[in-house]
């Protein structure tokens, strides 16, 4: 199918299946409102699933669409022209999926591709500690081999999407004599067990996208680990990696729609015709332009490749952009922005999310360490 | 210049230091929703603090703007939930033989004033505002819309920018004369209201006209920021300080403790701007030092509270943490009263740049 | 669209890395003046550079954009002293079927040539130029003055925008034709001069008029300016990792570590932004990726030579180091053809904002 | 005498003095141009010395005019209405002299103190070293005690007119078994003597204002010794807190000037009315005034108080956004700005010197570090 057959494809099929009780999710579920209105967003997810839409980029072999990056970014493209809702599969699908392909075993990818992409199961992310920061080497929660199961003790946070999640994948330290970095394991969880207890935490937002789980002598079958013992670092930082591609171009529409919103917002204060704002709209459209010239130019990268700085380069240049696209937002709806409805509006939503953004998923500053490591070499923290 | 403090200056400010750290707790300043009537009733009574600047033959102590903005960075620290910065810029806007009554209800506490300038959608730029006030009588009828009010929910009296037979003054309202909507704020611990007019009667308090005022406004909220990017910068230290990761705390990382570094920097040049707005308050360079301060020490809130939640990390963006309640203090004092490029252009112009 | 090197270009740029790591050294650099004649003969008689893009039928390799842009990166890393630039974009402005002598000259490394554009006091603004061309038997002759032309000094032949009945078009005219001043720099390794035309005769060579020359300038100086970013920064890594500050490499603190990182952050965006410009060459896209290009790439390459020299301490502020011919490089680069806010402007127009 | 008297006076005598052959001086001398004119500026310098405006700020005790800080800055700012050019007596004025009232004994105050006011002798600064850097703690120049004379080896850099200095206060390290920051001692060395050699620095200015200097086996008398052996990182470091103070407020005019200068730029290349430009050069504008507000705040604290942070505070105020005036300076004078005649123009010099602000006398790093230890605590570097 050429491009542009497939773009047609995909636009008509939006068009007639995001319409009717879906047609209320228009433009809900993104960053900062990812709360909103799961049952539906659920059923949404079903409708792609059905249609074949998620793990359109797997390969063919694994149950996925095979589609080109191409095609895979047309599909964002309409995705967000449509207005899709924010998606729940994402995790499964853009982080655990490439993960099980690259690292599981044939049972894992046969056990739990399918349901993702039949959107039948979840997933969330165990990662982030509360007491190891963004420092994934400090993991403290532990997990035991008893027999035929794993049990694992330990807490977690930033786990969006955990309390609707099936399945967690979670990185827990096997071997606690191993060094930092060896003793790691990536551990598949069940969710739906008396071990696993999901607390909301209220962000400064006000709402709850993020979680806390408490894993207290949860289990799940021995067989339930992806690479062998000890490997957890490995195959987590490769999922890290795997954050960014294909799903940052999507992400970027994202970005342009709310960019618009900015302008839109500065049109009609007036503030759009003083060369001054119009001076700093313009440098943060020309980020945005260099934040899509650069997924264009990474996502040329070999299939396979895992690649290890470039997420952190990524990241370090979307996070901070997005971050001062919030404040531009605030500054040019300007004192009007100071007073609220019965909820914030998007703008305020937009400044106030983006404050997590240069935190989560690996902080700028692990995010420097990281690069810094890879230029400068390796030293001790502190 | 003299820019030290007198030794009962300092212990104005220990005092004040002391009874807010016991009374205005971060529990306390959540549950207020922007006002604390029993915080205002001992500030006031047992404190004094709204009479600081007021002249002795109103009822009050006669001291200086000096005292009065200790009292304002204090403020800022806690992020106070009650209206003085409202009370005492309006009392600092009025003229004494005008305002009698005005400043002897303020000076004993029973009376809340604030100043209303802003109008909708043309915020503050005093050339656009057109409330008005005309004669009746012995006193005025005022006509228009004044919005983002400070504390305008709990004032008991606005002084409000009006026009007079093309006059600018400042008038005093009741604000149970007015319309008055209060508005739920991005910042919590300050509210705002909106006041409409309609032939409400006004006492003229004011002929020192409306720039003054509104440079007024910019010094107390300079003055008032330092105390937001102190407090937060304290918190923040503290955090690294106890804080470990990979073992350390956190106060070990050179890049964290040079960007610190760089947040005192900015904060010590917003509190000598801000100080020295004070301090010139009475001459003709305040109409340049108050936008100056109120440009910089806005613009060091912002950086140091926004970069307070970047270092708590995750924990700096939960509602139950304070970092949040320091930005949007920080946040609202930058966005309110004019942006940055509004106060860069207005102060070329009065420099003559 | 595709942003992988083929085999063979990877090999190219091998090639030229390796040829200017042994004979473009500092000491030649620097002995050059801005012109190494030696260098450019080997460069465009052994290598063939100039020919790269030059179509077969003009004697060239018929290769692409990308090609020259790899070599544009090299010549960038080591402050190439030669007018590389200056002539490929000067032979990409001009049409193949008006000037194939012009490019064959090129191609076999005969010729010099250079884009003259901007004219004194207007700087790189289109619209103000004002050098008129008008027809003269089988030629055109030429009036006006031309500045910051690039290796104007050393240039055979400048391609000239000038304005023919209204008409916008390009004019190749002999520098020896010209009156020609050439300019000491601020970048003491590419001179500029000035060119004064008095109906000196020309050809025409160009119909697709000034702003893609303008666009070409700006895409090729900035894929230049990565190399630029890229030398000075590996040059500012390696002296981090040798030079010993309390007893440890200074690699070792954290607090440069994070400036480095958030250098390198800038200079792979940059590189992205470059290279998606000359990607999109051939394309509508060019108008602005070209613009966006030079600003971004440009700022990269200051930030990162600026921030060299603080990096390098004291031995980065003397004469003998080479950290300041980066900066000197990048800082022309910045200030020619355009700055920052013009090329906003100019940008947010092309892109309707 | 009042404060308009005095000024009067200043100004009265600056008319009647900085004429004749010194008026060539007006403008010489400053940042980038200290390496200008010498013979005619030493001998302004006596003038100056004469007529008792050399430790004016000096307690009279110690030779000095006693005057009040305003007075000090009235002479600044009188000195650099009138065109005063680039001081050569100030190293010995401003950070020797008040170092020998802190620190030094009576004899050393009397023996160094009048030559000083006199501008018969001149000082040079002997602190930063090759291998140091800007950590002063790992100075590695030696001295040792060799009956009456101390022996010094070693080499310092940085250091500006030693070609033309009589003395040199040196940091050296007497102890070398002592911890790095109590093994030093604070000599004052004579600079015409066959172990000191003095080489220009050339600098990417392409002119010499900055010297290494050379001691090898240089010697200086017993008693010539500022504090006890092993006191010198205390007393040097009283002596960079004295580097600002009212030298700050008569540095600020000369910025004024600049900024003048760049204001003037602008209006003639048309830029000025560009409100973009405006904007910037307001900010600049703005961030004067601080430096200002900062000085007048800062000189408030307390005669005898030898401040520790407030002077890496000052430091990092003024230099980075000297360094950014700089840079805004070639920005409003455009692609002209990459041209140079013989030499490089005013405002390219600002541009390139100004890269050197955040690196003497303490490199932004440095003073960062002293400010978080202050803040957080000192730990180990590195």
């Amino acid at each position: 199918m050429s491009d542009a057959d497939f773009r047609a494809t995909v636009r008509d099929w939006l068009a007639t299946h995001l319409t009717g009780e879906f047609a209320a999710l228009a433009g809900t579920g993104g960053p900062g409102r990812e709360h909103e209105n799961i049952p539906l967003r659920t059923a949404w997810e079903r409708e792609l699933g059905d249609a074949g839409w998620i793990g359109l980029g797997w390969p063919q072999a694994n149950g996925g669409g095979g589609a080109s990056i191409a095609q895979q970014v047309i599909f964002f493209e309409e995705y967000a022209r449509a207005g899709g809702p924010g998606r729940l599969s994402h995790i499964g699908e853009y982080l655990l999926a490439p993960t099980l392909i690259a690292f599981g075993t044939e049972e894992q990818r046969r056990r739990f591709l399918p349901p993702i992409a039949a959107a039948t199961e979840f997933w969330c992310q165990g990662y982030s500690e509360p007491d190891a920061g963004s420092d994934l080497a400090a993991v403290q929660t532990r997990a035991v081999r008893d027999g035929d199961v794993w049990r694992i003790t330990g807490q977690k946070v930033w786990t969006s999407l955990a309390h609707i999640a099936d399945w967690c994948f979670v990185l827990a330290r096997t071997d606690p004599q191993a060094p930092k970095h060896r003793g790691l394991s990536y551990l598949l969880v069940p969710m739906d067990q008396p071990g696993v207890q999901v607390r909301p935490i209220t962000q400064l937002t006000g709402s709850s996208e993020f979680n806390e789980v408490f894993f207290d002598d949860a289990v799940t079958a021995a067989e339930n680990i992806v690479g062998q013992p000890g490997d957890g670092w490995r195959v987590a930082t490769g999922t890290l990696a795997f954050e960014r591609g294909v799903a940052t171009l999507g992400q970027q529409l994202g970005f342009a729609r709310e960019l618009d919103d900015v302008i839109g917002t500065a049109r009609a204060g007036g503030v759009h015709d003083d060369p001054v704002w119009r001076d700093r709209i313009t440098d943060a459209w020309i980020g945005l332009q260099v934040l899509r010239h650069h997924a264009l130019r990474t996502l040329g990268t070999p299939e396979g490749d895992l690649p290890g700085v470039e997420a952190s380069v990524a990241k370090l240049l979307w996070a901070p952009w997005h971050q001062q696209l919030g404040e531009l937002a605030m500054a040019v709806a300007g004192p009007a922005a100071t007073l609220t409805g019965d909820e914030f509006s998007d703008i305020q939503r937009l400044f106030l999310f983006t404050r997590a953004d240069t935190i989560y998923g690996g902080s700028n500053e692990i995010q420097r360490n990281i690069i810094a490591d890879r230029l400068l070499g390796r030293v001790p923290r502190g | 210049m003299e820019f030290g403090f007198t030794a009962e200056q300092a212990e104005l400010r220990d005092t004040v230091r002391s009874f807010l750290s016991r009374h205005a707790t971060s529990a306390r300043v959540r549950a207020a929703e922007g006002f604390d009537a029993g915080l205002w009733q001992r500030l006031t009574g047992e404190l004094g603090v709204a009479a600081l600047a007021i002249s002795e033959e109103y009822g009050g102590f006669g001291a200086s703007e000096v005292e009065v903005g200790l009292v304002l960075e204090e403020a800022g620290r806690v992020l106070l939930p009650a209206p003085y910065l409202a009370t005492v810029t309006a009392a600092a806007a009025v003229d004494g033989e005008l305002a009698a009554d005005l400043l002897a209800g303020i000076a004993d506490g029973s009376t809340i004033a604030t100043l209303a300038l802003a109008e909708p959608g043309v915020g503050w730029t005093p050339e656009s505002w057109t409330c008005t006030a005309r004669r009746s009588g012995d006193g005025y009828l005022l006509d228009g819309v004044k919005e983002h009010v400070l504390d305008g929910q709990v004032a008991d009296v606005a002084v409000v920018a009006a026009v007079c037979d093309a006059e600018p003054g400042l008038y005093a309202v009741r604000t149970g004369d007015a319309r008055r909507t209060g508005y739920a704020t991005l910042d919590p611990t300050r509210r705002q209201a909106r006041l409409e007019f309609t032939a409400t009667p006004a006492t003229l308090v004011g002929r020192r006209g409306v720039a003054h005022a509104l440079d007024l406004l910019w010094a107390a909220l300079a003055v008032e920021s330092v105390g937001v990017a102190r407090a937060s910068l304290e918190l923040t230290i503290d955090y690294l300080k106890t804080r470990e990761q990979f073992g350390v705390p956190l106060a070990h990382f050179q890049a964290l403790r040079h960007r610190i570094a760089d947040l005192a920097v900015a904060v010590e040049a917003a509190t000598s701007s801000a100080w020295y707005a004070l301090r010139v308050a009475g001459t003709a360079e305040f109409a340049v030092a108050a936008p100056v301060a109120k440009l910089v020490a806005t613009r060091a809130a912002y950086a140091v509270t926004a970069e307070s939640i970047q270092l708590h990390g995750g924990i700096g963006f939960t509602w139950e943490h304070d970092a949040h309640l320091y930005l949007k203090r920080a946040t609202a004092n930058q966005l309110l009263l004019g942006d940055e490029v509004t106060l860069r252009r207005l102060i070329a112009t009065r420099a003559g740049l």
